[in-house]
């Protein structure tokens, strides 16, 4: 049964992932780069239910993994998009770029 | 007597010191606290000579400071050439001091002068003593200092700092010269003393190659402090200093140490053909050469200095051609009546207060005991007989002929003819015609400046008869008892050389008549007959101004390269550096700008150049 | 050609151009919108991983709850329509280090096979993850709901307006 | 006493730092004269030790040892304790310098009578920098050496900073970064040579690395190891020295900094480099010295004529000497590469006179700046009218520069070339051109100070006051004493330096 190859998927997820690392690095906005950072997250996903089907030891594994990460992304964006308002409201912007208070 | 010669440069030493001390004083009498001492020192000398005369010598050392399992020692030696030396020096130094009592009168530092002139009677004196190369370095160096101060004790002048600086500088060149020679020695010999250099050299420890080499290095010292060409332009200009200084140094003694230090190695240079042709080359184009300019100068002791230089030519061209004696013996006549030269000079200047011939004339009556003291000395050096210079410069032509230079003895008699001329030409410009410029008050000099002037007068006429073909060759006697193997102890030329020697003088001084006194030759006859010469000639055959464009301009372009060097390249690399760790740091600051992303994109490069690495390297992964 | 490898290139062209355009689009709700794509195609990619369960629960989670929240979040905010780049050299580097990146792990996985595959996945995949959840992973589970607690707690704090700041803006 | 004697005198000027403290910081008068009375007490126990000093052995002498700092390392062969002693002693070399360095301190005190403010605490900075260098002579362990070492830069970047002129601040910067690099190579080579002897003591360390081949191999110390020892050290002492192109610091510091710190930055700190690179380089690798001889020569004639060339041009009488310095310490270069008695003799006494020298000229320009206000050579000359004393000096000073006989000038570079002739003939015959260049650019720019017209604006000069003839006559004195009696000086030296050359196989 020829099906398609762990390689493929491996390559589906490692395009996706430099997609949303590049997003996340470069958009300014931040609403933009947590979407990013969803789909660096759905990469990562993508690996873990590759390698739950193939691989040599394989199992329900990495399906139950990559459920804990969807929670956990889920989470994420939450809390994420609360302190994007939250800023919001104090400085009037959602610009990356312009929230540099690290450096002060 | 000779035990007690180590105390002969002491004297002047001591001089110097006292009048340091009393710099102050403006008491003139100073000035017999160095004629004294001066004195002390020529009596010492004087029976140092006696001594020596009836056979006796001397020589003590002792360790300065040990160099390994080597000495190297001072000391004193006393042989028939230094006990010459040694009296002339002193006897020379102890007229001028005498004279310069009177010739310095009412300068402020009057003091200072004397404490100078006893500083380098030192210096000249402990050189003369010296037993080995490295003690006649150090005098041969202190009595370069000796000159440098007295050209320049005129310091306010600017001729007379550029002439002091040059004097040192190109003097110094010349050091450099011996002191290569001096150092080549001691790793070939294992020692700096003249006995030790001589068997050395007898015992052909040394090659012949490295012979000839260490003797033209050590002639190049003679060649600076000799004046000879191409070293020669500091001595006239040397001319700024005054005038008793021009007597002293610049014609009797230190000049005369180039001359002595090859008479001293004369050994080294007997060992190399070709050094002594060197040296007799060198020696007979520098007298040709200078007495050409002498010819046209118009300054009366440029005219001198070149005079110095065209006979200190001849001593070394003596040497050159192996006639060891007629060069010392020229040595001391010369020395005695260039003194007397200058010191007549002096007493003109003193007079009419110029420096110029075109500015005198006709100060025979006023100055009568000068006048005659000035025809006896231009008379001796013109080589006519019965005068000292006939019979050293007779010798001279001699030893070359019998040498075999028959080119050299040419360009000797011409530079005769020429001697005698230019010096008959100051003569009769000086002493005879009318006055061109305005001479009030011109009286004769003291008895203090006349004296030591009628001394060597009359040493100018007897010197010549120490070594004489008629009355007995004393001083060839006298020398052979030293170090240095005469091969031709007596040079036995043709007859007729004396009889060309005489009428080239003559012919000269008839010239010289005929142009400046009786006027039947147009003075600018020569001028006008060779235009393009005489314009090279009168400007000493541009031989300063070619040091100017090629080694100064060369010198300095160096070392405004250098400047350039340093602040460009050198700072500049600093400068870049600098900037380059600026740069970096300004870039570490600006990638601090507080944005997330930023790091976060420093953080994957530096994560993707880690890993590029451990693939390259084949890490981890593979 | 087998029809899985058809389904397999089709969802994964969708999850890609949908990437794309999240850079590429200007409007943000176009990129949310591009991005719904990629979300559903990777759904579609888990079914041919034998992950139904995961499948449908990314389509209720991505597609559904978040890229909801992410347009509540961008009405909620003012932006500009446009979307500015950032600036060039920033994403030269980034982009430069990204694709050296994706060039070093193409590398790696590009022979990457162990050669085996659990073909039984598919049979009963909803009860056998809910077995295990509740059997294995039973503490992890119950951690989970915990932090989504926290998140909840944290979000409605964080979101909240602050009556202070409401005072000292009057 | 005499067991304790060396480290009394190497903290002898703290006594000064401690009276120092209780005098109210704007009574001018008495700190100045504390001062002075500060670097005497030194100069008393340093004349002391002189005393106590046998010329005629080789031997260390005055040692003094305590267990001072000590650290264990687990390795293979058990546990291996790593000691750190505080060792002191003084052999023929470092007893000359530890003298010159407290002649030239008491004169360079005198000379800080022209300071103008914050006296207090330049004299303080002052006593350390002394303490400093006169540890740095006697200590006999890298780790000692090194902090004496560094204890030297950083008053000496204060005293520039704070009290130079104009630009201080830059050719303070200048300074500290310098020699904060040359200390850093210097650290690093220090650290790794006790990693790999696990002893710090420069007897025991020299020991080591004369030990043959097969037991150097055995505690991995290679010839290449060995060499880039060197290496490191010649280039972290090149930097004090300075050679060229290395030099730029010293320029500026030498311009900017108070004539007072030049006379001690010149007379002592810059022989640091010297000192230095005949203990380490030549005492502790003599093989590898050896055949980087004809390199080090190189150096030592670009750094003469260098400096010279450079002298000759430079407008400020200053940066004449500053450059004149650079031209001299390629002598001490010269005759290193002799590696012969003679060389390293004259290498030696180059450092003794050169400090003598360099003093008493700076002591004279800041006279003379005191008065004119200028160092620029187009603003002086003619001053032979007014200050007949300090021309004089100056004149006396230039000539023992350019290498007079009779003066120590002379000597050491009679010495440094009678070496260098010996080995490589062509490369000393090139040098030999130095002398002459050294001649023009000391006349040049000693005859524009004294000689000439008298310009108007000097006609209210006065020369030297008492108080500033005694450092100027003690230097000229010194001077003139080992130029004539050089016999004093080397043979204190030969026992230390024949060991030297016995490691050399020369």
């Amino acid at each position: 049964m020829s099906s398609v190859p762990l390689t493929a998927y491996l390559m589906l997820a490692l395009i996706l992932f430099c997609i949303g690392l590049f997003g996340a690095l470069t958009k300014r906005n931040a609403v933009i780069v947590l979407i990013s950072i969803e789909l660096m997250l759905n990469a990562v996903n993508i690996n873990l239910v590759a390698f739950a089907k193939y691989s040599l030891n394989p199992g329900l594994t990495g399906q139950v993994f990559s459920l804990f990460t969807i929670t956990v992304a889920a989470a994420e964006a939450a809390v994420g998009l609360a302190i994007l308002i939250a800023l919001y409201r104090n400085r009037q912007t959602v610009n990356v770029d312009e929230m540099d208070t690290m450096k002060r | 007597m000779l035990q007690m010669s180590w105390l002969i440069p002491l004297f002047p030493l001591l001089s110097f010191i006292l009048l340091v001390v009393f710099r102050k004083s403006s008491n003139e009498n100073t000035a017999w606290i160095g004629v004294l001492l001066t004195g002390a020192s020529f009596v010492l000398s004087f029976g140092a000579w006696l001594a020596v005369w009836q056979g006796d010598g001397i020589k003590v050392e002792g360790t300065w400071f040990q160099l390994g399992e080597r000495a190297i020692t001072m000391g004193y030696e006393v042989n028939p050439l230094n006990a010459l030396m040694l009296v002339i020096v002193s006897l020379v130094s102890l007229l001028v001091h005498l004279y310069s009592k009177g010739y310095m009168h009412g300068d402020e530092r009057f003091s200072v002068f004397f404490a100078y002139l006893g500083l380098f009677s030192f210096a000249m004196l402990g050189l003369v003593l010296s037993p080995n190369l490295l003690q006649l370095y150090m005098f041969w160096e202190l009595v370069g200092l000796g000159s440098f101060l007295l050209i320049g004790f005129y310091y306010f002048k600017p001729e007379a700092k550029a002439a002091a600086k040059k004097a040192f500088v190109m003097t110094r060149i010349g050091d450099v010269g011996l002191f290569i020679g001096m150092v080549l020695l001691f790793w070939q010999v294992g020692s700096f003393e003249y006995d030790e250099i001589f068997s050395a050299i007898k015992n052909g420890e040394l090659s012949q190659s490295m012979l000839t080499l260490t003797a033209i290095c050590i002639f190049v010292g003679a060649i600076g402090k000799s004046g000879q060409l191409p070293l020669h332009t500091w001595l006239p200009d040397a001319m700024e200093g005054p005038t008793p200084v021009s007597a002293l140094i610049h014609a009797a003694t230190m000049v005369a140490a180039g001359v002595y230090l090859v008479a001293a190695m004369y050994p080294l240079f007997q060992a190399s053909e070709t050094a002594l042709t060197v040296v007799a080359v060198v020696g007979g184009v520098t007298a040709i050469f200078a007495a050409s300019i002498g010819l046209m100068q118009k300054d009366i002791k440029r005219v001198l200095a070149y005079s110095t230089v065209s006979q200190l030519g001849y001593m070394m061209l003596a040497l050159g051609a192996s006639g060891y004696v007629a060069g010392i013996f020229h040595l001391t006549t010369h020395a005695f009546f260039k003194a007397l030269l200058f010191l007549a000079a002096g007493s003109v200047i003193h007079a009419v207060h110029t420096q110029n011939i075109e500015e005198m004339g006709g100060l025979w009556k006023k100055l009568n005991i000068t006048g005659p003291l000035f025809l006896i000395g231009a008379l001796a050096i013109s080589g006519i007989p019965l005068l000292s210079g006939f019979f050293s410069k007779d010798e001279i032509l001699m030893s070359t002929y019998a040498d075999g230079k028959y080119g050299l003895f040419w360009i000797a008699v011409i530079a005769a003819f020429m001697t005698a001329f230019y010096m008959f030409r100051l003569f009769f410009l000086v002493f005879t015609g009318k006055p061109r410029g305005s001479q009030k008050g011109v009286h004769e000099s003291p008895s203090v400046m006349t004296l030591p002037m009628i001394v060597l007068g009359v040493l100018a006429v007897v010197a010549g008869y120490l070594n004489t073909p008629w009355f007995g060759t004393f001083l060839t006697d006298y020398l052979s008892q030293g170090p240095v193997e005469l091969l031709h102890a007596d040079h036995h030329g043709p007859v007729w050389i004396p009889f060309v020697a005489t009428a080239v003088a003559l012919l000269g001084i008839g010239l010289a008549y005929m142009i400046y006194q009786k006027g039947s030759v147009s003075r600018d006859w020569l001028t006008r007959t060779f235009p393009g010469l005489s314009h090279v000639i009168y400007n000493k055959w541009f031989v300063d101004e070619g040091y100017d464009r090629t080694v100064v301009k060369g010198t300095t372009g160096l070392s405004w390269l250098g400047v350039w060097f340093d602040k460009y390249v050198i700072e500049g690399l600093v400068a870049g550096v600098v900037s380059g760790v600026q740069a970096l740091s300004r870039l570490g600051s600006e990638m601090q700008n507080g944005q997330v992303q930023s790091y976060g994109t420093f953080a994957i490069f530096g994560l993707v150049l880690l890993l590029l690495i451990a693939a390259l390297s084949g890490g981890y992964f593979s | 050609m087998t029809g899985e490898m058809i389904a397999f290139f089709l969802l994964a062209l969708t999850a890609i151009t949908g990437g794309v355009l999240l850079i590429n689009l200007t409007n943000v709700v176009h990129m949310v919108v591009a991005l719904i794509f990629t979300f559903i195609a990777i759904a579609g990619i888990y079914i041919t991983l034998s992950a139904e369960f995961v499948a449908v629960v990314q389509v209720l989670i991505y597609s559904g709850a978040i890229t909801i929240i992410m347009l509540f979040g961008i009405m909620l905010t003012r932006h500009q329509e446009k979307e500015k780049t950032a600036p060039r050299l920033k994403v030269w580097l980034a982009g430069g280090s990204i694709a050296l990146f994706f060039i070093i792990m193409y590398g790696k996985i590009k022979d990457l096979n162990f050669g085996q595959q659990n073909a039984e996945l598919h049979i009963d995949n909803t009860k056998k993850i809910g077995i295990e959840l509740y059997s294995h992973y039973v503490i992890p589970f119950e951690l989970t709901s915990v932090l989504l607690l926290v998140a909840l707690i944290g979000s409605i704090i964080l979101a909240k307006r602050d009556d202070d700041e409401k005072e000292a803006k009057k | 006493m005499s067991t304790w004697l060396l480290s009394i005198l190497i903290f002898s000027p703290m006594l000064g730092v401690l009276v120092l403290a209780f005098v109210p910081s704007h009574d001018e008068k008495s700190i100045k004269w504390l001062g002075i009375l500060g670097t005497l007490f030194p100069l008393g126990t340093a004349l002391i030790t002189l005393s106590a000093f046998d010329m005629s052995s080789d031997k260390l002498q005055l040692a003094e040892t305590y267990r001072w700092i000590s650290y264990e390392v687990f390795q293979s062969k058990g546990e291996v304790s790593y000691p750190i002693f505080y060792e002191v002693g003084v052999n023929g070399l470092s007893m000359v310098l530890i003298l010159l360095t407290a002649v030239v301190s008491v004169l360079a005190a005198v000379a800080s009578f022209s300071i103008k403010k914050n006296w207090k605490s330049y004299f303080i900075l002052f006593f350390l920098l002394e303490m400093g260098m006169l540890g740095v002579f006697a200590a006999q362990n890298l780790f000692l050496f090194f902090i004496f070492f560094e204890i030297t830069l950083i008053p000496m970047f204060f005293l520039i900073g704070r009290w130079g002129y104009v630009e201080r601040e830059k050719a303070a910067y200048s300074f500290l970064i310098y020699n904060g690099v040359g200390s850093a190579i210097l650290l690093i080579a220090f650290v790794s040579m006790f990693m790999k002897t696990g002893t710090m003591n420069f007897e025991k360390l020299t020991e080591t690395f004369s030990l043959p081949q097969e037991e150097l191999n055995a505690v991995f110390i290679t010839d290449g190891y060995m060499m880039g020892m060197l290496i490191a050290l010649l280039i972290a002492f090149a930097v004090k020295l300075p050679v060229v192109p290395l030099h730029s610091w010293m320029v500026s510091v030498h311009v900017q900094a108070p004539p007072a710190i030049v006379m001690i930055h010149s007379g002592i700190l810059l022989k640091i480099g010297a000192y230095g690179l005949i203990t380490f380089g030549a005492g502790m690798f003599p093989e590898e010295f050896r055949s980087l001889a004809f390199v080090i020569g190189l150096f030592g004639v670009i750094n003469l004529l260098y400096g010279a060339f450079l002298a000759l041009t430079q407008t400020d009488v200053k940066r004449v000497l500053a450059y004149s310095s650079v031209s001299h310490m390629g002598i001490v270069l010269i005759g290193l590469a002799a590696l012969n008695e003679a060389g390293i003799t004259g290498a030696v006494f180059q450092v003794v006179s050169h400090g003598l020298i360099s003093a008493l000229l700076f002591f004279l320009v800041g006279a003379l700046y005191e008065r004119a206000g200028t160092s620029e050579l187009n603003d002086l000359g003619g001053l032979a009218k007014r200050m007949p004393i300090l021309a004089g000096v100056l004149l006396a000073g230039g000539l023992a520069s350019l290498g007079l006989p009779g003066m120590s000038g002379f000597i050491s570079e009679f010495m440094a070339f009678l070496g260098l002739f010996e080995k490589m003939p062509i490369l000393a015959a090139v040098g030999t051109l130095g002398l002459i260049l050294t001649a023009v650019y000391v006349l040049r720019a000693v005859l524009a100070i004294t000689f000439g017209t008298e310009k108007e604006q000097h006609e209210t000069y006065t020369d030297l006051t008492s108080a500033e003839r005694v450092p100027a006559f003690v230097l000229l004195a010194a001077i003139m004493f080992i130029g004539i009696y050089p016999a004093w000086l080397s043979d204190m030296l030969r026992p230390a330096l024949d060991v030297i050359l016995l490691g050399l196989g020369g």
